[in-house]
């Protein structure tokens, strides 16, 4: 068994026109750069994919990674829980003129609705949100005497995440708090997408130190040297 | 009596259908030797709920590692590039569709697909395991089973009369007869062994066995 | 910080009668047998704690940990998915006599439930059980065309685990497949109570390979050399 | 107009009374100071929502690693013991219960504990983060706030009149002229400047402070 592919180009390819794309990342920590360079690299040479449900905890920062794709148009919706930021131009311009839309969501539940969607869990309940605008519409059930809010399952057709091992299996360990949402949307997409610093033979990852199993990705592409977002901005980076 | 499979030949029967590199949980006791029967050149990626993937064989006896044990409680080993999981990680690539095929033992399928296997019924102390997590989420769930019962009663049924396990959930049936597929809330034969008549297996199932195309000969190694 | 504990007499002292305690292991594997020994000696000089609902996925095998717990009479209610096993005499035959009660739980939705307990969610929804027995009088709720079954988180006042390696802060390590209800188990409980095979000062555990965070653990007794139920029960052991 | 403490004196008040152990979540921005001023003898541990469980002050200019950074995006360091984790595992700590303090800045508190952290109103991109999530399951969540708004108006209110947060949420506040409890819908007075009278205290605020023993003279250094 051998999940990599042999470049960016292949690794994005299947992704279509009006996909949900969760998108790995807190801020620039375990953003995956290059996947989505990539995507936009075949955006600007054939149009597509376009139309796009993006899902990440933000919104980009800067004209690199996530604010460069949401630049370009591709993205028709996203679903966060931060869309502001340190240089938030390209998102709230966007968002101004009504070009793109947002399901703003809090962060907790955001990664709890993902865990469900990877889980087969298709709804719960939690009390975060409760009593606030961003409950409103939402079922209310008591528990114990208590409200709470309940919350849809999250699914996407792709994921891409940023690891710091993978073997050919799939088997991830990634590098300290750029874990964030990966474990999470590696689970709960059809497809997941996985770019590693280093790609290595099963059995190089100790069976205790795997934090995501190989049964939730499907492709990785070996990416040794990937940017920081962070860095790329300080520089002023432009993709 | 005509002639029928033998459990190990069931079991082979099944692991033909497991495509290579498929995630594959097989429930305790007799599903568990289908993992012997992998055609070669196929490596399938075994779960099971305790919290591993891709382990393999048993080690030799006295080589036991307690910690190291499948759902049914065996000493198993690992293979390259198995991993180590708690129990609600582990549920969810069961629940979350993340299992290309689940293979189960039955007491009774119904041509609804609904699955009868963890009860017989209220006397003795009830346990259902993971039995009923395994049958939803996984892409395939098929089942392995004596065409009939012990004492020559259909385990095919229009409807189970024992405890269920799950609704709707089983799309293929590996018998010591043929090879049945359940769609549309019917059983469709696909295989059955040469020697067996059409009229003799309808026999010895217990509801209506439709055609959907040429019915294969089941042939089987003798194991 | 330091949450070692001397001795397991102290680690259990606080477990009082009618209790609701978590008991990590899938059969043998996991099996905190010290610290259920413990429990039983106190039992035995003290006649506490009892009336103690107990949750774990089985019933125990022969005479030990799990077992004797039960056969003392200790327990008064159990819940688990899997109390049938290899020589369940003792469970088999207190149920039988309507001395023990038991709440059956499908093995993934027990694992589930005490997750849901640990991180804040009151109830969830899962495919598992539907059209069962074991969903009679639970709440059905359809999403997306499917029905699915309402189930509700499982808290504890006490959890039993078992760690490889703990750090004085409750950063815990597990040991092969043995992890599996330990990580949720701790999330669940009030006080978390662990029997380590090594108890290590803080920083000497990778932060990258921290299974439990130590947030989750209360206190930690060291167990330099655990017995396994299965080699107990090969020996005929009787505790 | 009255003397005030400053950000700094009211993180420094906040802190004292964190124990010894106690694990701390602080919001992104103002809350973030309350770290500079544990106790002496006294280590809280630190949780982020982006996941790491015991991190520490930043780290010299130029020594950054991006991919260790705290929820307000700074960069931060471990200290011995700390833990990695995603983000599902990250708000359990959070929603289940398991951090003893958090501590929170506001546009309005109301004596019935609800808070506005959050949105100023509909102008501008709306964003939560994990705000909702940090006001359910933390022990005791306590606020630090300055007593008014920089156009002097109350941000101790008897209704919250920006958006919501979270409801019946915060059980401290810690301001620039008091420390306050809410309980049972009440704004409860424990500590005040010693300069400022009831009166005038209570003119600054925007419901009524109620008295359940004594009120403290709310002293703090220089800083």
């Amino acid at each position: 068994m051998d999940k990599t592919v042999p470049n960016l180009a292949t690794a994005v390819a299947g992704i279509h026109d009006g996909a949900t794309v969760m998108i790995g990342g807190f801020g620039g920590s375990g953003a995956p750069i290059e996947l989505i360079h990539a995507l936009i690299d075949r955006f600007r040479a054939t149009g597509h994919p376009t139309g796009l449900t993006v899902v990440n905890n933000n919104a980009g920062n800067g004209h690199v990674g996530l604010a460069a794709l949401i630049e370009t148009g591709m993205v028709a919706k996203l679903i966060c829980s931060f869309p502001r930021s340190a240089d938030p131009v390209v998102f709230t311009e966007l968002y101004k003129a009504g070009k793109i839309e947002l399901e703003l969501v809090p962060q907790g539940t955001l990664a709890e609705r993902i865990r469900a969607g990877g889980a087969g869990i298709p709804a719960f309940y939690t009390p975060t949100g409760y009593g606030t605008d961003l409950a409103a519409g939402k079922k209310i059930e008591e528990f114990d005497g208590r409200p709470y809010v309940q919350e849809r399952w999250l699914k996407a057709d792709f994921a891409l995440v940023k690891a710091e091992r993978a073997d050919r299996m799939g088997n991830l360990t990634y590098r300290a708090a750029s874990r964030n949402f990966g474990p999470l949307m590696c689970m709960a997409a059809a497809e997941t997408i996985v770019q590693a610093r280093t790609v290595v033979d099963p059995g190089a990852i100790d069976p205790e130190a795997v934090v995501t199993p190989g049964i939730f990705v499907q492709k990785i592409v070996e990416v040794t040297a990937p940017q920081q977002e962070e860095t790329l901005n300080r520089a002023g980076a432009v993709h | 009596m005509s002639e029928t499979l033998s459990n190990a030949q069931i079991a082979w029967r099944a692991a033909q259908d497991i495509a290579d590199g498929a995630y594959v949980n097989l429930g305790i006791g007799f599903p568990e030797m289908v993992a012997k029967f992998q055609p070669p050149g196929r490596q399938a990626i075994f779960h099971t709920e305790n919290g591993i993937l891709n382990f393999g064989e048993a080690p030799a006896p006295g080589e036991e590692d307690w910690d190291l044990i499948n759902a049914g409680k065996k000493a198993v080993t690992l293979k390259p590039g198995a991993a180590f999981f708690h129990h609600a990680d582990s549920f969810a690539m069961v629940r979350g569709g993340h299992l290309d095929v689940a293979i189960l033992g039955a007491y009774q399928v119904a041509e609804t697909g609904d699955l009868a296997n963890w009860s017989t019924g209220p006397k003795g102390v009830p346990a259902v395991g993971g039995a009923m997590d395994l049958v939803h989420g996984a892409k395939r769930v098929a089942v392995i089973t004596d065409h009939v019962t012990k004492d020559g009663k259909p385990k095919l049924v229009e409807r189970c009369t024992l405890p269920l396990t799950g609704v709707g959930c089983v799309t293929r049936v590996y018998t010591s007869l043929a090879v049945i597929d359940i769609a549309g809330g019917h059983f469709v034969l696909r295989e059955k062994l040469p020697t067996l008549s059409l009229e003799a297996l309808q026999a010895q199932t217990g509801a209506k066995l439709y055609l959907d195309g040429p019915v294969a000969d089941l042939i089987v190694p003798e194991i």
